[in-house]
């Protein structure tokens, strides 16, 4: 049996997305910008698009912005605020559980001269709002703090700190790329001045992202060039990708109850399964406070890439947090944060679900996981330690 | 990602376990880096008779303790010093660049355990001159940004 | 009959192009960073791109690093460069003609406190080396000059100029979306260190560039985040894209004299029918030191607006100068700067060839030009007034 | 992009040509912005009995030129400089936003050339107060960057 379990990393292209964005691939190969009617064929493709996308915002078309997927984004946001603001403060607060894309943005910018907190998180990966206001500071131009994490699926009390954010005059930018698709952001009611999203984790195409741009909210460009997405992100629209967004989005926000329902029901059962049968197991994140989709463990004694390399053997695809899977020294800064001790960290395994998964996949993977682990434990001087001290 | 032959020694890894009355014990690695290599070794007449292996690690690097067990077990002490990291690679048809310190890990944990027989029966090998087992090297490629 | 003049602008992809992608947008999801075999497929897919691109500039697969775009790849050598080297110097050489992909960055980073030399160009679009000479100070750190001008076609003395950076241990960065998939860029013989180029330009997907960076080079990254392309630019891969850069890149260097001859005898044969059949035209751009697809030329009197809305009513797709097709206040900056009045820039007309074109073709937009131009010219008060001055 | 209107007047325009004896002409725009329109009038007992354009623009400035000149034919004076731009972008069905500048300029084209026929006649008409023809507008929409 083949079960993909890594749609946090990337999930597929649905068929109906595909099939939006085929003539776009084949024959409507203008320009957006051309006057003539090749490229004119190619706006209107765009604005649909904006429409579908600006609408899962409920939000205006003038205040989406694609760009080149997630991190773009993110770069964008932060870098793009930082140097409009620069003359009113250098402070940045953001969380130590962010997105790379995120957390290198602000330490390049530290770099830069700009003073950048990170706040930590509780043993569930949680802010505090406490935290967050005692770090507010009459030069802070920004708050960027992610809706949900890519790893643990813990989710931030975003209300709460854009609430904080819009009461001092400050910018709050999340990055929202793992909840889009799960949950229904309203910027009517939420005040968000910028949101961070990528195509490619609600089944649509790799390399298209966008940024949710409030009215009014002024920041600089972050690619500078000709006219495109009103002269705010430059080069030639990537518009078979775009279209492939707009369908995908609106797709994903048709039956978002129906689809939450489905993976919170399979990640439960998942969840329940690893942490009843596989003694000295850990879930990491929180119990609730989670996205629909995220299981979350750390199995002590056993490191995480041996786990990924046995369950691909057996049809089973995942990640984990283990630096050794990034070839860098540290394992996951989010696990580190969380107050795993480095062997934990390394043994952690993110199984993340998606429309795709059944009840039988699970229980295959329910019933395929155990031995893995058993038989890492048993090649591992840790677990021998540990018996020894039990003897 | 990887060779065959890697995925075979860690599908079936060679030499898994502990010997209860080893002659020799390395171990080398720390949690931080996500690798930790235990060796034993039964050393008769100076030949490796026997060698077991535990490995906390990734898939390379358990797969570098099978190979390295297999390629010390049966020959002397001298010729499991001269064991290079290299070699260990080699007979697994390659390592990828980022896991080429699991060899030098294998390499190591052999050096190591045979240090300690040294040192027990005060030995002398011209091998180990200069190793020192508690040094803590940074073997992890940091690759390149900025 | 409908012709496609305008690929310059984009071109439509290669059937064998999408060919190559599709098994990337369909079955082959996997994030290249993942460990299990859905990923794994991708990361050797993108070398194979990687290797098909670096073939193409006779560099090392190393030496490649895939963006969002022309527009990206310029962004992102000259801002790297910049803020790499800032400690060093603050000056930078770049011409008048440039892409705004290039120039507005270069303004954007003179309001950050960078002193940018803009070389002015000859009538016919290039550049001197005697002002490049004459412009390097001290503190010049950058040389960024395109290589083919994507208006009126006019190549740049590149050799010379990358002969006059090396010398003077300046970084030299071209330009090359335009000419990428027309001459041969041998970075063995060409001592430059940084190269732009989109595949939309040569037959691939659009929202796909790469920028050729010469091992030792330095520069800072443009999007932060995740380890992707060795650590220099961040965001899951556009794998379906890549995989359709690298087939393009590979088919375009495959046949490239056939391909230049055929563009030259088309090219040659519509500008001397235009030039030969409709007086008070001019021919922008230099006449052999040019792009083999490019024909620019001014019809006095006219607007190119209009114009290019006539050819699109009689199928002909094509592209102007006019700042009236782009909504900005000055006509087209390149026009400008070789001395054109505002009449003769806004009266200019882009006609871009591709390997799709015919000689049937040409000869009918041969055939349908001059009436159009007869009948703008007669409702202009331009040529009333031009008329009146002869009688 | 524009309307069928618009079209239809750009490949059909109407009027288009000169009065070589007409009783007003009126010239506005630049060719630094692309658009020059020059509208003559022939004015018999106050009332606009033929009137021709020649436009050098886009093509809504010439559907704009077209559309204003079917709009004031026949009309009195008056009417005429009653047109507003508003009133020839909406008989047009419409124009991109950009492109209202264009029914703008017909606008003035129509009041440049009565004018000049108030001056020469010594006509006081209360639409042409604070009328200034030789006031050059920055009328483009310079759009939003940074
Ligand atoms: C010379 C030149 N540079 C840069 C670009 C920008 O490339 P892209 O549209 O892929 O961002 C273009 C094309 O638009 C170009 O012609
Ligand atoms: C939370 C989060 N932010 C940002 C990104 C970056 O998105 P992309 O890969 O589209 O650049 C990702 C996914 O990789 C993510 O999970």
């Amino acid at each position: 049996m083949n079960v993909y379990l890594d749609y946090s990393a990337t999930t597929p292209v649905k068929p109906e997305v595909l099939d939006a964005m085929m003539p776009y691939l084949k024959d409507f190969y203008g320009n957006p910008s051309s006057l003539h009617s090749y490229g004119r064929e190619n706006k209107k493709a765009m604005d649909t698009a904006r429409d579908q996308v600006a609408k899962t915002f409920n939000a205006k078309p003038e205040e989406i912005f694609f760009t080149g997927g997630g991190s773009e984004s993110d770069n964008w946001a932060i870098k793009g605020a930082a140097a409009a603001l620069k003359t009113k403060g250098r402070h940045i607060i953001t969380s130590s559980i962010e997105h790379h894309a995120v957390l290198h943005t602000c330490q390049h910018l530290e770099k830069e001269g700009f003073e950048v907190t990170y706040l930590p998180v509780d043993d569930q990966g949680i802010i505090s709002i406490e935290d967050l206001k005692d770090s507010l500071r009459p030069d802070t131009i920004l708050i960027s703090i992610m809706y949900a994490n890519n790893e643990i699926g813990t989710i931030q009390p975003v209300e709460e700190i854009a609430a904080i954010a819009k009461e001092n005059k400050i910018l709050f930018h999340t990055d929202a790329v793992q909840v889009y698709g799960h949950f229904q952001i309203d910027t009517q009611t939420l005040p968000v001045d910028m949101i961070s999203v990528s195509a490619h984790k609600l089944y649509g195409p790799k390399g298209v992202g966008a940024l949710y741009l409030r009215k009014g909210t002024k920041i600089h460009n972050l690619i500078h060039g000709g006219g495109q997405e009103r002269k705010k992100r430059a080069g030639t629209e990537n518009i078979a990708g775009i279209v492939g967004f707009g369908k995908a989005a609106e797709m994903a926000h048709e039956n978002l109850d129906a689809h939450v329902k489905h993976l919170t029901e399979l990640r439960d059962h998942l969840m329940q399964g690893i942490l009843e049968n596989i003694p000295n197991t850990r879930l990491n994140g929180h119990r609730e406070k989670r996205l629909p989709n995220n299981v979350n463990v750390s199995f002590e004694f056993i490191e995480g890439e041996s786990m990924l390399l046995s369950l691909d053997m057996v049809g089973i695809a995942a990640s984990s947090g283990s630096a050794c899977t990034s070839g860098s020294l540290d394992p996951s800064h989010v696990l580190l944060s969380l107050g795993l001790s480095h062997e934990m960290a390394h043994g952690s395994l993110r199984l993340t679900l998606g429309d795709q998964n059944t009840k039988e996949e699970i229980d295959y993977v329910l019933e395929q996981l155990p031995p893995i682990v058993q038989r890492l434990r048993d090649m591992s001087p840790l677990y021998e330690t540990m018996k020894e001290g039990a003897r | 990602m990887y060779s065959d032959i890697v995925m075979d020694h860690f599908t079936n890894p060679r030499n898994v376990g502990e010997i209860e009355d080893a002659d020799a014990v390395g171990q080398v690695g720390n949690p931080k880096c996500g690798d930790i290599m235990k060796m034993y070794f039964k050393i008769e007449d100076n030949i490796i008779v026997d060698v077991k292996f535990k490995t906390f690690g990734c898939g390379s690097a358990i797969a570098s303790s099978s190979m390295a067990t297999e390629m010390v077990k049966g020959k002397t002490v001298e010729e499991a010093l001269a064991l290079s990291n290299y070699e260990v690679a080699k007979e697994l048809d390659g390592l990828p660049p980022a896991k080429m310190h699991c060899s030098l890990l294998a390499e190591q944990a052999i050096k190591s355990a045979i240090f300690e027989y040294s040192k027990k029966h005060n030995l002398h090998y011209k091998e180990l001159e200069g190793f020192n087992p508690s040094e803590e090297e940074d073997h992890h490629d940091l690759g390149e940004e900025e």
